[in-house]
């Protein structure tokens, strides 16, 4: 695999080379076919894509993120899929998997499933996997609050045994982690295994690494996939480069060219530039264009006045117009968020009747009447309320600075908020500043689309309502709400098994608590950003039925969610 | 000669300590925590891991030391060549990732200076004995020395890469190739390159014409042009003195200009996704990865400082003032 | 007659008009004479200097002319003048200190001089050495820079320069008013014994400083606001002035070998007229102790001897 | 060689000459008219257009009209507004930013020009130094780090590193001014330094240093719209550059919104253009050398 560095040396050497050809022949080596050995990959074997990476390949360790697009999918895999349409785990490198026992689940993986150093994947490697989870460091360390012990049955079977049996997060578990070879990785030091970069990666899926540069990497088809055998899955790319993100402009630039296949990053306009671009196709024919990813909030800081106040947050989202973001600032791209916040993947544990109750809608006067009701009046007349002491507030609604969808939407939330006397102002800062702000609680408000499409809205809820509330608070419950009642319920979900007639009960409860208290107010739903072309690649994953509905996207998390679908299901154009 | 040359190595190095310090000081006194930066990029779930991942990447980046001692720490890691770990190519060190763009940025930089120099003397030389000449090409001149960098750039981008498909969009090189030492490959990279570098040397064109075209005129009317018509030398000659004693200060001149033209390259780059120091300065400020972009700072400030001093010597050779002036002859 | 200056008009180019810088100079100068020229700044001394050799950008020559060796200078015409330039006429101007290319060796500089008039350097190099020596310079010089010289050599060297291909006509302007008493006497010595030598036949000495000019030179003329108020040999211009102006200029004039020029001059009540638009009459007159009625006409340029002209009523009777 | 001009120069002031030709120098004049124009129309424009440059007034991505002279842009904000804005704010950082630098450029050049010893060898070394300090990466760096960046803050660090080369020129021209009689005359009289200075040495060189203001200014511009282009500039005000920004980050180009991208542009190019154009011009009044060119 070569690697940019080559790249001085190789420049000096092509510019002797080179005047050496151009004293010979002008027509140049080209048709030497060792340069097409040396990787240049045929246009039509090719898939290029873009909009996965934020920054230069440099991290093939799956243990922790910020890794190489594809690593966790394309590389390595992990024991289910999630199918977010069935909402059901579907085996992958486990042939099957159940609960022997109240605390104990045993799992069988496939037979014949190689490395690509030749080795075979046995439940041992499993048994490590899991057990990495032993060091503090390793980001599901926390599975052994809960976790007992992991035994290996036979060389394909291994047991997992529990001292509680926390289903939702065993299955996040199956499906969000990878399985790491043994024999490479018990070769590493601690410290490599937690920030190594495990160059040259072993893995068990389709791809495997062909080179890579600062701006690219390049993945290659494995030809002795296990899916092969055993699914009678074949990927259809032979190479699949995937282009670190770069501005909107180049991307659409290259996209026009026909130099990007798959786009997975918000571009805006394309619905416009669809018209005159018929080769560029989105998921859905007509708005909102993207299936959703994740649910856009706004995170009010409750431990401040009058944000500490559910009637007042309540008021907030009745005046907050999504319509407004959806239409102006996305030109129709991306959908309004339930009241709920919870993801259309999750449509059906919705319980209409605590909708019908406790929902909302935009509706400026009501809000205006819920604030004068809650007791927040304009007394000293500057056409902002004050707090229920009587002091009047301004809030900041922080955004990072250059995010520029997120500039204008925050610009329209905060004047929505004017529009019924809450004297909120955005604020542009420092992405960084943001993210200080987010984790240490030393903001006013802020928005925030970290609860994603996942196997449960668990993890929705664990994103709301996490306990207990932190110094710094990483990646969860943003807004400091305190509910004991609803951290209580959150737990118990986790331990409930999504066919157990309480999982439903719980998330009922969960959601009127969420309406009641509304610790951080849904507003839209970011997409899957994809704008895919067909120049080369057809058959995209879109909403037609005679086409895939896998997500069509190279986000890592997707892959393990039935992206891997949309490359066995491409056709070359004609 | 020596103390010219004493003196100017002793303001250099200055320079460099200064860089140096002002690169320390800056990150530590703004807001932005790298460490946290990673933790959220890590997102990890629950405290006593982030606890462990702090310390961990506290002592990794050396923050969890009196500052006079990162001071210290700072400059012998500096003469060790380690300039700490990027967070945005996390985990590769500071120094690897900025040599990877480093002969992007040269590639561009150099070829655009250098020529820019020549074409721009040589134009400012013949306007300045050319009325129609000075009428047109300069007006035209400093409408380019006027255009932002990166305006022109976007431009030339959407003439020549989305319109007529001429050229490239994107990229060092096609993203269908890996590197190798072949023709294609070579023709790839100038393919790629030439955009970028005519927005570059359009730009500094107009800049060198104008001062040359001034300086020229300042010649022809100085006491030796003076003297050499009264004794009936041919306009020839004059004028070869005149641009031969007018390139002299344009030399000095090319050392200050590439501080400017390094910056119209920064952000040309941007325009192109041209992956060099550029580009990369504009991801590191994104992803606030501090190392990085004292790195690339650390790279640009010793690079100035190299053409400087070569820019020194070159002056040195060509003029004689400097020479024996220093050497202590009289007048 | 080397030199036949005929009612010679050079104007200056400004934004309020043309000033007549030179309005009507005639004169002549004999082979081998050296001619002082004089009067205070403004006169025109220079312009006149100038004219005979290059006019400079603002310049334009209006009228009259000047034949040398019995062939016309082509003054207004700035490249038939070149022919002339270096090889009949030549010039030692005041910036002497400055007048060589700093970037350029002595002799390179000569070589290329000399090519630009199609004589080869080696052949006039023997020639150049000697008078190199005969100014105390060594041949050394021909490989320094000019900066490696210290003012005096300079003025030594692009004497030596100018003279190189024997003009016949040198104007030497201002030549030593940027050196030291020591050095002025020397580099007058010089002109003189370069008039001996033969390397010029005649001479114009523009200065303002009659006491050197009375030293070396024969002839002395004054001018005065643009034209020839007297010439006569030295000795009667500073023994037996004619001209009032003259006579103001020379008048207390204590004992020879003090400089004088315009430090005295100022002493003259009264300042010279502007030449925007010069009054008509003697341009004198307004300073003039003397003047009466009839100065408001033009004066005469009344011949006292076969070499003595004043341009004034007063001067016949 | 000034005998035959000095009659009238004495007759016309120095001064009243250079503003003669100034009015007759076409560079000149269509240099600062330009320039001028913009200028009032930043200054004055706002006043005429309610409510911010960034508020959502009308359909969005409308072409030029009667009612919106520059159109719209992808969100419907006021094009045209925004440019007044915009051409405003590049005015303040300009302006700001080259009197910083100018003023900063001024005190270390003459203390050093004047002074001379120790004192210059600090100061010149100063300057050296920061004259080679590749402006831009530094500006670069260090804006990205401020939390919360404004025109204002722009301007001070844009003018805290552009003044070495006019501190380098003022110096060198002081050093030649410095030994002339008028400056010794005023010595004696016991004038103070800063006296002096201001009195004597400034007015000499006043045409110079007019015509550095201005390159300063042109110059100061540019850095601004450049630091704006790579998301550096004021997160609350709109600039030229974040028009620009704006306008590149969602793709105008593409979306054929022409009168979104090309005005801010063009009147960098022009302002800058016209300054540099005029600075010629007055370089023609100042030296009649180039003047007969």
């Amino acid at each position: 695999m070569t690697n940019r560095r080559n790249v001085i040396a190789i420049m000096a050497g092509t510019a002797v080379a080179a005047t050496a050809t151009a004293c010979t022949d002008d027509s140049g080596g080209s048709q030497n076919p060792e340069d097409v050995a040396m990787g240049e990959f045929p246009r039509n074997q090719t898939l290029y894509t873009t909009g996965a990476a934020w920054e230069p390949p440099g991290d093939w360790n799956p243990i922790n993120t910020g890794q190489v697009t594809g690593l966790n999918g394309l590389g390595y895999e992990p024991l289910f899929l999630f199918d977010p349409n069935e909402a059901v785990l579907t085996p992958w490198l486990a042939e099957s998997g159940s609960w022997t026992a109240d605390l104990v689940y045993e799992a069988k993986l496939r037979d014949g499933i190689t490395w690509s150093d030749g080795e075979q994947m046995t439940a041992e490697d499993v048994k490590y996997t899991l057990e990495l989870g032993q060091i503090e460091a390793v980001p599901y360390h926390n599975i052994w609050n809960w976790v007992e012990s992991v035994e290996v049955v036979d060389d394909l079977t291994f047991r997992v045994n529990f001292s509680e049996a926390r289903h939702q997060e065993w299955d996040n578990f199956l499906y969000a982690n990878v399985i790491v070879p043994e024999h490479v990785f018990s070769q590493y030091s601690e410290e490599e295994i937690l920030t190594g970069a495990n160059e040259d990666p072993v893995v068990s899926g389709p791809y495997t690494v062909h080179s890579y540069a600062q701006d690219r990497i390049a993945w290659v088809k494995r030809d002795d996939w296990w899916a092969t055998e055993h699914l009678d899955l074949e990927v259809q790319p032979t190479y699949i480069v995937d282009i670190v993100n770069t501005s909107n402009e180049v991307t659409l630039n290259m996209l026009m060219q026909g130099d990007v296949d798959l786009s997975n990053n918000f571009l805006p306009g394309i619905a416009d530039l669809m018209e005159g671009q018929p080769v560029l196709t989105t998921y859905f024919d007509g708005p909102p264009y993207m299936l959703p990813a994740n649910t856009a909030m706004l995170i009010p800081n409750t431990t401040i006045e009058p944000l500490d106040d559910p009637a007042f947050r309540r008021a907030m989202a009745v005046a907050i117009s999504p319509g407004e973001i959806v239409d102006t600032v996305y030109g129709g791209m991306v959908a309004e968020a339930n009241p709920t916040g919870l993801l259309p993947t999750w449509d059906r544990y919705i319980d209409q009747a605590v909708l019908s109750e406790h929902g909302y809608q935009f509706e400026p006067s009501q809000a205006a009447a819920m604030l004068a009701d809650a007791g927040y009046e304009d007394n000293d007349g500057d056409g902002f309320v004050e707090d229920k002491n009587g002091n009047p507030f301004e809030f900041k609604l922080n955004v990072p600075a250059g995010w520029t969808d997120w500039e204008e939407a925050s610009r329209s939330i905060a004047s929505d908020l004017r529009d019924v006397g809450i004297n909120v102002t955005e604020e542009f800062i420092d992405a960084a500043a943001v993210d200080d702000a987010r984790t240490s609680g030393d903001f006013q408000l802020i928005l925030n689309n970290w609860s994603g499409v996942s196997h449960s809205p668990w993890t929705h809820y664990r994103y709301l309502f996490q306990l207990p509330v932190n110094e710094s608070q990483n990646d969860a419950n943003f807004s400091r709400w305190e509910s004991e009642e609803a951290w209580e319920l959150v737990q118990e979900l986790a331990a409930t098994a999504s066919d157990d007639a309480r999982f439903q009960e719980i998330l009922s409860e969960l959601q009127r608590l969420s309406l009641e208290e509304m610790p951080a107010i849904p507003i839209w739903y970011n997409g899957v950003w994809s704008q895919a072309s067909n120049s080369v690649w057809t058959n995209w994953p879109s909403e037609a039925s005679d086409t895939p509905d896998a997500f069509p996207c190279t986000w890592n998390e997707m892959w393990r969610m039935g992206a891997i679908y949309m490359l066995t299901e491409l056709k070359p154009a004609e | 000669m020596g103390r010219y040359f004493r003196r100017k190595l002793l303001i250099y190095g200055v320079t460099f300590f200064i860089a140096v310090t002002i690169n320390f000081a800056i990150p530590r006194l703004m807001p932005g925590d790298p460490v946290a930066r990673m933790l959220t990029r890590n997102s990890v779930a629950n405290p006593e891991t982030s606890e462990a991942l702090r310390s961990y990447f506290q002592d990794l980046f050396g923050l969890d030391v009196p500052l006079w001692q990162q001071y210290l720490n700072y400059w012998s890691a500096l003469f060790r060549g380690d300039m700490g770990v990027s967070i945005y190519a996390f985990p590769s060190p500071v120094a690897d990732v900025v040599l990877d763009a480093l002969p992007y940025t040269l590639a561009l930089l150099l070829p655009a200076i250098l020529l820019s120099w020549f074409a721009g003397n040589g134009l400012g030389a013949l306007a300045a004995r050319n009325k129609l000449l000075d009428n047109t090409v300069l007006p035209v001149g400093y409408l380019f020395t006027a255009v932002p960098y990166m305006w022109l750039a976007l431009l030339l981008v959407w003439a020549g890469g989305v319109l007529l498909g001429w050229f490239p969009v994107a990229g060092g090189y096609s993203f269908a190739l890996t590197p190798a030492p072949t023709w294609t490959f070579f023709v790839d990279l100038v393919h790629h390159w030439f955009l970028p570098f005519l927005s570059l040397f359009v730009v500094a064109l107009g800049g060198w014409a104008i001062g040359m075209r001034n300086l020229v005129i300042y010649e022809l009317e100085s006491d030796y042009s003076n003297y050499l018509q009264a004794l009936g030398a041919p306009r020839r000659l004059v004028r070869r003195y005149a641009f031969r004693n007018a390139m002299l200060p344009q030399i000095s001149g090319l050392a200050l200009q590439l501080g400017v033209v390094l910056g119209g390259a920064l952000v040309t780059e941007v325009v192109f996704a041209y992956p060099g120091l550029g580009d990369l300065m504009l991801n590191a400020i994104q992803s606030q990865d501090f190392f990085l972009l004292q790195g690339i700072l650390m790279f640009i400030v010793v690079g100035v400082l190299i053409f400087n001093f070569l820019a020194d010597v070159v002056y040195v050779l060509v003029d004689p003032r400097t020479r024996l002036g220093l050497e202590g002859g009289q007048s | 007659m080397a030199l036949q200056v005929e009612d010679l008009r050079v104007h200056y180019r400004t934004m309020r008009g043309d000033v007549r810088a030179l309005d009507g100079v005639t004169f002549g100068l004999e082979d081998g004479e050296i001619m002082g020229l004089a009067g205070e700044s403004g006169c025109g001394k220079t312009t006149l200097g100038k004219s005979l050799i290059r006019l400079d950008g603002r310049m334009r020559h209006v009228g009259g002319s000047a034949v040398l060796d019995g062939a016309e200078l082509p003054i207004g015409d700035d490249r038939a003048m070149n022919a002339r330039r270096f090889t009949d006429v030549s010039i030692i101007p005041q910036y002497s200190m400055s007048a060589m290319n700093p970037t350029r060796k002595i002799g390179k500089l000569t070589a290329d001089l000399l090519r630009a008039k199609g004589r080869s350097y080696r052949e006039v190099r023997p020639e150049l050495v000697r008078r190199l020596e005969l100014v105390g310079l060594s041949e050394k010089v021909l490989g320094n820079y000019p900066i490696e010289l210290s003012g005096g050599m300079k003025q030594r060297m692009v004497m030596v320069l100018s003279t190189l291909l024997d003009p016949s006509l040198l104007i030497a302007d201002e030549v030593t008013s940027a050196l030291d008493v020591s050095n002025q006497k020397a580099v007058a010595e010089t002109l003189v014994r370069f008039r001996d030598l033969g390397f010029v036949k005649s001479m114009i000495v523009v200065t303002h400083d009659l006491s050197l000019v009375y030293q070396i030179a024969d002839t002395i003329m004054i001018m005065y606001a643009g034209q020839v108020v007297e010439k006569a040999p030295a000795s009667t211009i500073i023994n037996a002035p004619r001209h009032p102006y003259t006579k103001a200029l020379i008048g207390a004039l204590p004992e020879v070998g003090l400089e004088y020029g315009d430090k005295r001059l100022k002493s003259i009540p009264g300042k010279p007229p502007q030449l925007l638009n010069p009054p008509t009459g003697c341009r004198f007159r307004a300073r003039c102790p003397i003047a009466e009625d009839r100065c408001a006409e033009e004066p005469p340029a009344v011949p006292i001897a076969d070499d003595h002209v004043a341009s004034c009523w007063k001067v016949g009777s | 060689m000034t005998a035959g001009v000095t009659p009238d120069t004495e007759v016309i002031g120095k001064r009243s000459e250079h503003l003669y030709f100034a009015l007759r120098n076409p560079k000149v004049v269509i240099g600062l008219a330009i320039v001028i124009g913009l200028l009032l129309l930043g200054v004055i424009g706002p006043f005429f257009l309610q409510g911010h440059p960034n508020d959502y007034i009308g359909p969005k991505s409308e072409p030029p009209s009667s009612e919106y002279w520059m159109g719209t842009t992808y969100f419907g904000q006021d094009v045209f507004a925004q440019f007044v804005h915009g051409l405003r704010s590049s005015y303040v950082v300009g302006g700001l930013g080259s009197f910083i630098a100018f003023v900063i450029g001024l005190t270390v050049g003459f203390t050093a020009g004047y002074r001379g010893g120790l004192v210059d060898e600090f100061l010149n070394m100063l300057t050296n130094v920061v004259l080679v300090l590749p402006a831009l990466a530094v500006l670069i760096v260090i804006s990205s780090y401020l939390e919360a960046r404004g025109i204002i803050s722009q301007a001070v660090i844009i003018g805290l590193f552009s003044w070495p080369w006019v501190a380098r020129a003022v110096r060198a021209q002081t050093f030649t001014l410095r030994n002339r009689d008028y400056v010794d005359l005023a010595k004696l009289t016991g004038k103070r330094a800063p006296q002096i200075i201001v009195r004597e040495i400034m007015p000499n060189m006043a045409s110079y240093l007019l015509m550095s203001l201005i390159l300063l200014f042109g110059g100061a511009i540019l850095f601004a719209a450049m630091l704006d282009f790579i998301g550096l500039g004021p997160s609350d005000a709109v600039s030229l550059g974040t028009m620009m920004q704006q306008s590149k980050d969602w793709s105008a180009l593409h979306l054929k919104l022409w009168w979104w991208f090309v005005p801010p542009g063009l009147a960098i190019t022009a302002i800058v253009g016209s300054l540099y154009i005029t600075n010629v011009g007055l370089d023609e009044v100042f030296n009649p050398k180039l003047r007969e060119m």
